[in-house]
């Protein structure tokens, strides 16, 4: 299986709000996606998981490493050059309301990738648009409405809908069911597993929700402080968690059974600013099991059947 | 109903006045809270149960909002009618509100010692530097370290989790008997979401609060509370104690609800989902509101609304409860 | 030689007759308040040229000669007497004993050729040097080659000896004119820079203080050389008042007078007053309004065209504009002038003769421009006679402009027509060669000059410098008769057209009292501040 | 901290040399020749040349501007044409006033502005918003010449309550400071009312609420504060705006201030006054945005200064 | 289309507005059918025996002027020019700010810095001593008035569309253009732009009157409209120390102006809801 994409040393360094340092809002990522691959990437606010997604994609220059697609480096693709490539890579936001301009129709939005990359005549842009639309599952009187018309669900369809109607290879998605209620995110996540199916799309998959990442992914990374701690099979990284850290974010979830009301693994504190990243292993001033060595040494992946966490001491917990 | 409620809410109906007319965004609703007990109210985006929380606070802007009908009895007083300078005395005092966005909920231009203590200094007549002392000790209390410093820091240079702890210090300050914490969890981090959970269960226990959760989150409400009330599209579907309605709901929307949650579904099959959207509340019409995505739906459903009555161990509002 | 000897009691005895028309008699004591819309911008006697300034450097400052309160006839001030030789050549003139700067030093001989020289002295920068271009050595010291003026002897501390380099009739005028006043050496030096806003003089007024855009303050000189003069302890003028403002103030009794004027707005309202009866006072003044045509370019250049111009103007309807203020003229000068010709009747309004004159002209249709200074009433006056001369087929555009810019436009020969009004032409002594040479001759007929029509007539020159050579006293009637006759050849080439003769009103407060020619004094504008009076004096 | 004020001042020095420059240049480009304004009528050709040399006028134009700027950072402003005295001590003494007048017009337009747009805000919608924002629409409409006019005739003339003219006391600052602020006030109520909106909106206010605040206290302690924070920018470009004004209200009002001294500069085209009320006033307006950016994260302490 | 015109019309005080301004625009192209007099007339009789403007009459219906003019026509011809001036002077300065705004906050970096300076300069630059110079260089007049207004009043509205368009560029949906692989012209003109019409229109329409206000200015320093052309801000500005003895003379081209300005500020508030896509189906 060869990667559809793949990620190689990526980081992002960006100036810090004194001026004075340096944030590294992502550092020394590496991963690969196969086709027809789902790959989750799961982690808290401020940990860097929606700047890698749009470095995966150059919407950010990535500071360092390079992005194969389809063995070819995006990121050192001139601007023209990467705007067609564009075309097989799209990204789906978290805030269906934010995303969609308001002053455009849903026709207009969802015309707008095929005006681009000018594909189609007037009349076929039209019909596409259409069949876009039923495809989503919208209903066709839709198009000459405005987004403020529709509800969170719609319009996260209408989003999938752009993002789709330029026939992607891949598609990001970035947190695509977090604004959106319990009823709706389900339809909104079988809507997307249908579509993979029906036009062999790959997915990038962030989400804060482990629970979600673990029923739509293949593969699951687990990301603090703007680096990968876990990465493997989604069964076994949330299964049989090995990193201390993604044992507490399983645990952290409440359990839908007031029956099973479980003790969770509290971690103390919040997580440290990027600007002001611990020495060692940056989990250890939150990780209940850290150590001395915790504190001086960053931890290297260690690999054990599929999956790879970094931590000196993983699965010991 | 007990008669030794703290909070009872009878019949609850809030309009709004819109361009187009009239609107209703909750009618009938009813629910009552014990001292020291906490009642989960949950819904979708929508659904009306911030509006109702706010309607016992009578925060909501009046126009366009109007209560249209129902009592808000709380330590049997019908705040539905009190004046605001009436509700003023109460509000801070002997009811507390938390709400969902910590970053937002706070004043960004005050100091944080100088917002936790605005309530001891209307209600307590204290004057700052008398404040301060109790601030310090709330700090604690809701589990911020280092409090001496944190008093002279402004809101933004606080974390989200340590926000919503100031949010939560503001409303215990004057120790009231209610606490009403809207979506207190939602805008937080999974980690951070736990333990503000911990703090309000702790807190609840250690202050004897009744806690009002208004939550989307049916996994809190599984978590901390004793009696559960769903809410959908203004009205009340669905009550009872949390774990007969967990284990056996009778309405089909809460039935949905809770089994549309990946956490409960089996990986690689297609999520159970309850078909169509929530009615906005102009495109209410007769009937039952949810009778549209019902699968279970008779054709009784979509005329006549069907009451809260008793189901099993709990009570429902439908005309066709899953046995 | 002849010896001409005024008597300064001359003037006096006539001052002493004046007030007894009145019914109060003149106290002395009390101060007056004058408000002016301009801060000054000096009271440096040498540099001061516009008629705000001057009027307070006539109260601060004297010059050897002054004129009779109210009137344009000269006598001596702070000469005591003077003497012309035959030639014209030389004059001399013996200072009064007693005078005094306000610094307390008596004034010296020497001061007086201090004064001219430093009048002269380009270093000064004085817009007034060139009036005494006939004192011998006046080019080496304007050159920048010499410092002292070799025409001027100080053989004592009393006499001053001017040597001239051709006779010239104007020559004792030039002695009353600001540019000659005296100023004492040692303070010009002490206050540098800062002399023009520190002024010590001999006049009839001390300087007190000036806070800038404010006010200036004067008081009595006790000490002055005439007894009895002045009667005010003390003038404040206040500046920065708008008139409009003013008359307000003035109507609720808070200032004396207001300096500018009276505003067109309210100056049918004011007149009709019976109240403002004996408030207003009305006099002539040394000054025409008038229309200069650039007679170097077509289609000036054509008589014909400019005659009908001076035909084309209705002139009653622009002195009813400017709600009768003035007089229509019909020649360049001032009736108030010598010189001044009542037979000459210049150009009568003739439209039809304009069109005809035009059509005899030749020059097809007129496009042109009209410069105006942008101050009320002057584009009032412009649009008039824009409308007037649209009538007989000239199409004029206006310019309407700072002042200094139509000055600049006017002097650069850009400007085919300019409207004279508010910039030029009020007399700087009642003498007509001062309505010539600097307007309407070759020397102001340059680039920078004021000579706007650029009008240069070579005959006329010769014949103007030979009648201002005419400096016997015998000879004074037959030189004004030559410049009449210059005048009225002027008027026919009509380089000009005379629009009319501004009057003055004077609006003062009922406090003050004097002889109403003091109100309307001709040199010292507005008002001669020396010989007015407060009724209210204790 | 630091570095922010010099990073700010370098700008501003920046700022101010391209004002000299523009200056520098339009001026030249002004048809008034300096040397006959100077010589006046009765000049001699000798006397010209004269006076251009010591002017400076026979160099090279980029000399000349090398000069007037070795001049200029010395403090020296050159000297007048009309009045040949220095123009820096003129300007100097002319400042005060027109400080004192634009300070009274800041306090007139915020007492006239907060608490209309306070108003309004609260009333939005009903009656007090409309006539409050339709008064204020007026005063931003109403020309500053006849409203000085008028606001004299009443209220000085015809009603005696304050003196018509004059300079030095509070009771002469009122009218002129009225008549400069008034348009500001109206501007700031309108800016002041939808700030207010947008403030009251916020879910601060509603915690506010919830802690049994009185109306009033909530706008003016949690709204207030935030809601004045685009005026306090604004508070700062106020002074380029009211360079214009001053140039009216110091006419009708005999105010001694440099609106009057730069009038009366370009009536007699005095170009080195008009040149030094020019960068003067470019380091009022410099100082005022300045001051404004230094104010803000005192009122917003989320401002960071950068 | 369509929509936004069938709201802007149930939008009665903007249709109020509407039609003032069309009144307006009519008076002002029809002066010459309407106006009973020629407006640079100067009536021999305009003027009392004292010189004194005449008060409004039936044969003059608005008074005369201190030329003896007849100032109802010189409104109607004056609407020409202050209609010209507002609309043109203004939107030249709306147009220009409002792009060198959009260029300068969607590019940022170099270009941005430099326009921001720009406007940081010409924000220290007394307006007065521009309009003095340029109406120095070139022929005073008309156009002059139109030019300097432009060059002053673009400013502002730079400053306000360049923080504005900061904001919207960190938009998500501007992101979400460029995921698409949309260029820079394309997001500037079909996301940012329409996103700042509100903006501009209220600037448009807020700035009619303080355009016919600053023309005034202008001829309070002689470089506004050359006379006999009238102006409304000129009219005033002539005959503002009258406003004691003919009040007329001020109030009456005050009110036009006055009426002028509300009526574009009605249109620009109705404009602006209508254009709003989120207001639709409300209304």
């Amino acid at each position: 299986m060869t990667a559809l994409l793949e990620a190689r040393g990526i980081s992002k360094f960006f100036p810090s709000r004194d001026g004075k340092g340096v944030v590294r809002a992502v550092n020394d990522v590496s991963l690969s996606l196969a086709t027809g691959e789902t790959l989750g990437i799961v982690g808290e606010s401020g940990c860097g998981k929606s700047t890698l997604a749009r470095m995966l994609m150059r919407l950010i220059e990535p500071s360092e490493g390079q992005v194969l697609f389809e063995d070819e480096d995006l990121v050192s693709l001139p601007k023209s050059a990467m705007r067609q490539r564009r075309r097989d890579i799209q990204i789906v936001f978290q805030d269906p309301y934010a995303s969609l301009d308001p002053r455009m129709t849903i026709a207009q939005i969802i015309a707008e990738p095929l005006d681009i990359h000018g594909i189609g005549a007037k009349a076929e842009r039209a019909a596409k648009v259409r069949e876009l639309i039923a495809l989503v599952g919208l209903d066709p009187s839709a198009a000459q409405r405005y987004p403020h018309e529709f509800s969170g669900g719609q319009r996260q369809r209408i989003g999938i809908a752009r993002a789709i109607a330029l026939e992607p290879k891949l598609v990001v998605l970035d947190e695509p069911v977090s604004a959106l209620d319990v009823s709706i995110q389900s339809q909104v996540l079988n809507l997307l597993d249908d579509l993979k199916t029906r036009l062999k799309l790959s997915y990038i998959f962030i989400s804060h929700d482990l629970s979600v990442v673990q029923h739509v992914s293949d593969r699951v990374a687990v990301m603090y402080l703007g680096r990968i701690v876990e990465e493997g099979p989604a069964d076994t990284v949330l299964g049989a968690p090995r990193h201390p850290y993604t044992q507490a974010l399983i645990s952290a979830i409440p359990e839908i059974d007031p029956t099973k009301r479980k003790a969770h693994v509290l971690l103390t504190g919040d997580p440290p600013n990027p600007e002001n990243i611990p020495q060692g292993c940056p989990f250890h001033p939150r990780c209940p099991i850290a150590q001395e060595l915790c504190r001086v040494e960053i931890p290297a992946f260690v690999t054990s059947g599929g999956s790879r966490a970094r931590c000196h001491f993983a699965g010991r917990a | 109903m007990s008669e030794h409620a703290l909070l009872r809410v009878e019949g609850l109906t809030v309009g709004f006045n819109t361009e187009q007319g009239p609107v209703r965004v909750t009618e009938d609703v009813s629910f009552e809270l014990k001292p020291g007990h906490t009642l989960g109210l949950v819904g979708e985006s929508g659904c009306g149960k911030s509006v109702t929380a706010q309607t016992i606070m009578r925060l909501l802007p009046s126009p366009p909002s109007r209560i249209d009908a129902g009592r808000i009895l709380f330590e049997g007083k019908d705040l539905a009618t009190a004046s605001q300078r009436e509700m003023q005395k109460i509000r801070g005092d002997r009811i507390g509100m938390v709400f969902q966005e910590p970053m937002t909920s706070l004043n960004p231009t005050l100091r944080i010692g100088e917002q936790i203590a605005e309530p001891l200094m209307l209600h307590r007549g204290m004057k700052r530097a008398q404040a301060d002392e109790e601030v310090i000790k709330v700090l604690k209390q809701v589990g911020i370290g280092n409090a001496e410093r944190r008093l002279l820091q402004y809101p933004h240079e606080l974390s989200g989790g340590l926000r919503q702890r100031v949010m939560i210090a503001i409303a215990i300050i004057c120790k009231p008997q209610l606490l009403i914490a809207d979506e207190p969890t939602t805008a937080l981090d999974v980690t951070i979401q736990a333990q503000i959970m911990e703090l309000l269960k702790t807190l609840q226990k250690d202050l004897g609060l009744a806690v009002l959760l208004i939550t989307h989150d049916l996994g809190m409400v599984a978590e901390m509370c004793e009696t559960i009330a769903v809410m959908y599209a203004g009205r009340i579907v669905e009550a009872g104690r949390t774990v007969n309605v967990f284990a056996k709901p009778h309405h089909p929307y809460t039935y949905g609800l809770l089994n549309s949650s990946p956490r409960r579904a089996k990986k690689g099959q297609r999520l159970p989902s309850i078909p169509g959207l929530v009615p906005p509340p102009d495109a209410r019409g007769g009937g039952c509101s949810f009778a549209a995505r019902c699968s279970n739906a008779l054709e009784r459903c979509r005329t006549e609304t069907p009451p809260l009555v008793p189901q099993g161990n709990d009570a429902a509002a439908c005309w066709n409860p899953i046995p | 030689m002849k010896k001409l000897l005024f008597s300064a009691v001359a003037a006096l005895t006539l001052m002493a007759a004046a007030p007894l028309a009145m019914a109060d008699a003149p106290k002395q004591g009390g101060q007056a308040i004058i408000t002016f819309n301009n801060d000054l911008t000096t009271l440096d006697p040498q540099v001061g040229y516009d008629w705000q300034n001057w009027s307070v450097i006539k109260s601060i400052f004297d010059g050897l000669m002054d004129y009779k309160p109210g009137t344009t006839e000269l006598e001596p001030d702070l000469a005591e007497s003077y003497t012309v030789s035959d030639d014209g050549l030389t004059y001399t003139f013996t200072l009064r004993d007693g005078v005094k700067f306000h610094n307390g030093r008596p004034m010296t001989s020497s001061d007086v050729k201090y004064s001219f020289e430093r009048a002269v002295n380009p270093a000064t920068q004085s817009p007034g040097g060139g009036y005494f271009g006939m004192i011998a050595g006046y080019d080496d010291v304007a050159g920048g080659k010499a410092t002292t003026l070799s025409g001027i002897e100080t053989p004592d501390d009393k006499t001053v000896i001017f040597k001239l380099t051709r006779p010239d009739a104007t020559f004792l005028h030039l002695m009353a004119i600001n540019f000659g006043y005296v100023v004492p050496k040692e303070e010009v030096e002490k206050a540098g820079a800062d002399w023009g806003k520190n002024p010590v003089g001999t006049g009839a007024f001390k300087f007190v203080e000036w806070v800038p855009g404010q006010s200036i303050k004067l008081e009595r000189n006790k000490d002055y050389y005439k007894p009895n003069t002045p009667y005010l302890d003390a003038i404040t003028f206040e500046f920065g008042q708008d008139p409009t403002v003013a008359v307000l103030r003035l109507k609720k009794g808070e200032i004396d007078i207001v300096g500018d004027g009276i505003p067109p707005a309210q100056f049918a309202e004011l007149t009709a007053d019976p109240a403002n009866k004996d408030l207003i006072v009305v006099g002539d003044q040394l000054q025409t309004g008038y229309v200069t045509m650039n007679v170097t370019q077509p289609p000036f250049d054509n008589i014909k065209v400019r005659q009908a111009v001076n035909m084309a103007i209705n002139k009653d309807r622009i002195v009813r504009l400017i709600n009768n203020r003035a007089a229509p003229a019909n020649q360049p000068l001032p009736p108030a002038m010598p010189g001044y010709n009542p037979d000459n009747k210049g150009f009568a309004y003739d439209p039809e003769g304009a069109k005809k004159l035009l059509a005899e002209a030749g020059v097809g249709e007129i496009n042109t421009e009209l410069y105006v200074m942008n101050v009320d009433p002057n584009p009032r006056i412009a649009q008039a006679i824009q409308q007037d001369l649209a009538a007989v087929g000239i199409k004029a555009e206006i310019r309407s402009l700072a002042q200094a810019e139509v000055i600049a436009a006017g002097g650069s020969g850009k400007a085919p027509m300019v409207w004279s009004g508010g910039m030029a032409w009020i007399a700087d002594f009642p003498d007509p060669a001062n309505f010539y040479y600097g307007i309407l001759g070759c020397a102001g007929a340059v680039e920078g000059g004021w000579n706007w029509s650029r009008y240069c007539n070579k005959a006329l020159d010769e014949r103007a410098a030979k009648a201002d050579s005419m400096v016997k006293d015998d000879q004074k009637d037959a030189r004004i008769s030559e410049w009449k006759a210059i005048f009225d050849d002027v008027t026919k080439e009509a380089a000009w057209a005379p629009v009319f003769n501004e009057k003055r009103f004077t609006y003062h407060s009922d406090r003050l009292g004097g002889d109403p020619a003091l109100f309307t004094d001709p040199i010292h504008i507005p008002v001669n501040y020396d010989y007015i009076y407060a009724k209210d004096a204790q | 901290m630091l570095r922010y004020l010099a990073k700010r001042l370098a700008a501003s020095v920046l700022i101010l040399l391209g004002v000299s420059i523009v200056t520098f240049g339009l001026t030249f480009m002004i048809p008034a020749d300096p040397v006959t304004m100077i010589a006046g009528r009765n000049s001699t050709p000798q006397m010209r040349e004269q006076i251009r040399v010591q002017l400076g006028l026979d160099k090279p134009i980029p000399e000349q501007y090398a000069r007037y700027l070795g001049r200029l950072v010395t403090g020296d402003l050159g000297i007048s044409y009309a009045r040949k005295s220095e123009v820096a001590p003129l300007v100097a003494s002319r400042l005060p006033p027109t400080l004192l007048l634009m300070l009274g017009a800041i306090i007139a337009e915020l007492m006239i502005g907060l608490p209309a747009g306070i108003y309004a805000a609260t009333r939005r919608g009903r009656f007090g918003d409309k006539a409050a924002m339709t008064l204020s629409f007026l005063s931003v409409s109403t020309p500053q010449f006849v409203l000085g006019l008028t606001l004299l005739y009443l209220f000085a003339y015809l009603w005696n309550w304050f003196p018509l003219g004059g300079y030095g006391k509070i009771s002469n600052l009122i009218l002129p400071a009225l008549t400069l602020g008034l348009a500001g006030g109206g501007w700031y109520s309108r800016m002041m009312r939808s700030s207010m909106i947008e403030v009251l909106r916020n879910d601060y206010i509603r915690t506010a609420r919830a802690k049994g605040m009185s109306e009033w206290r909530v706008v003016m302690k949690h709204g207030f504060r935030n809601a004045i924070l685009p005026i306090v920018a604004m508070i700062g470009l106020d002074v380029g705006i009211f360079m214009s004004g001053v140039v009216v209200v110091e006419n009708v009002f005999g105010w001694p201030g440099i609106g009057q001294l730069m009038w009366q500069a370009i009536q007699s085209l005095d170009i080195p006054v008009i040149m030094g009320v020019t960068i003067v006033a470019a380091c009022f307006i410099v100082l005022g945005n300045l001051i404004a950016d230094l104010v803000s994260p005192l009122i917003d302490p989320r401002i960071r200064l950068r | 289309m369509g929509d936004t015109w069938k709201r802007f019309h149930c939008d009665r005080l903007a249709m109020a507005g509407l039609v003032t301004i069309v009144v307006f625009a009519m008076a002002a192209i029809f002066a010459p059918v309407i106006a009973p007099y020629n407006p640079s007339e100067q009536f021999f009789d305009g003027l009392t025996l004292e010189g004194s403007p005449l008060p409004p009459s039936w044969r003059f219906w608005f008074g005369t002027d201190t030329n003896g003019r007849d100032q109802f026509s010189r409104l109607l011809y004056g609407a020409r020019t202050s209609l010209l001036i507002g609309i043109v002077a203004n939107g030249i300065a709306v147009a220009v700010g409002a792009a060198l705004g959009l260029v300068a906050g969607y590019l940022r970096g170099w270009t941005g810095a430099a326009i921001m300076r720009l406007t940081d300069l010409m924000m220290a630059f007394p307006p007065l001593l521009l309009a003095i110079a340029l109406a120095a260089i070139l022929k005073p007049g008309l156009n002059i008035v139109i030019l300097v207004i432009a060059l002053v009043n673009w400013v502002q509205i730079a400053r306000v569309i360049y923080t504005e368009t900061v904001a919207l560029s960190e938009r998500e949906y501007i992101e979400a253009a460029r995921a698409l692989g949309a260029g820079n012209l394309r997001i500037l003109l079909r996301h940012l732009l329409p996103h700042l019409i509100p903006t501009v229109i209220v600037y448009a329409t807020l700035g009619i009157a303080t355009t016919v206000l600053l023309e005034a200015m202008l001829s309070f320093l002689g470089r506004g409209v050359q006379p006999p052309t009238p102006a409304w801000g000129m009219m005033i500005f002539e005959s503002q120390s009258y406003f004691l003895n003919a009040p007329w003379l001020v109030f009456i081209p005050g009110a036009a102006i006055l009426i002028l300005a509300l009526a574009f500020n009605l249109v620009g508030d109705g404009l602006r809801d209508a254009l709003d896509p989120t207001q639709r189906g409300r209304g």
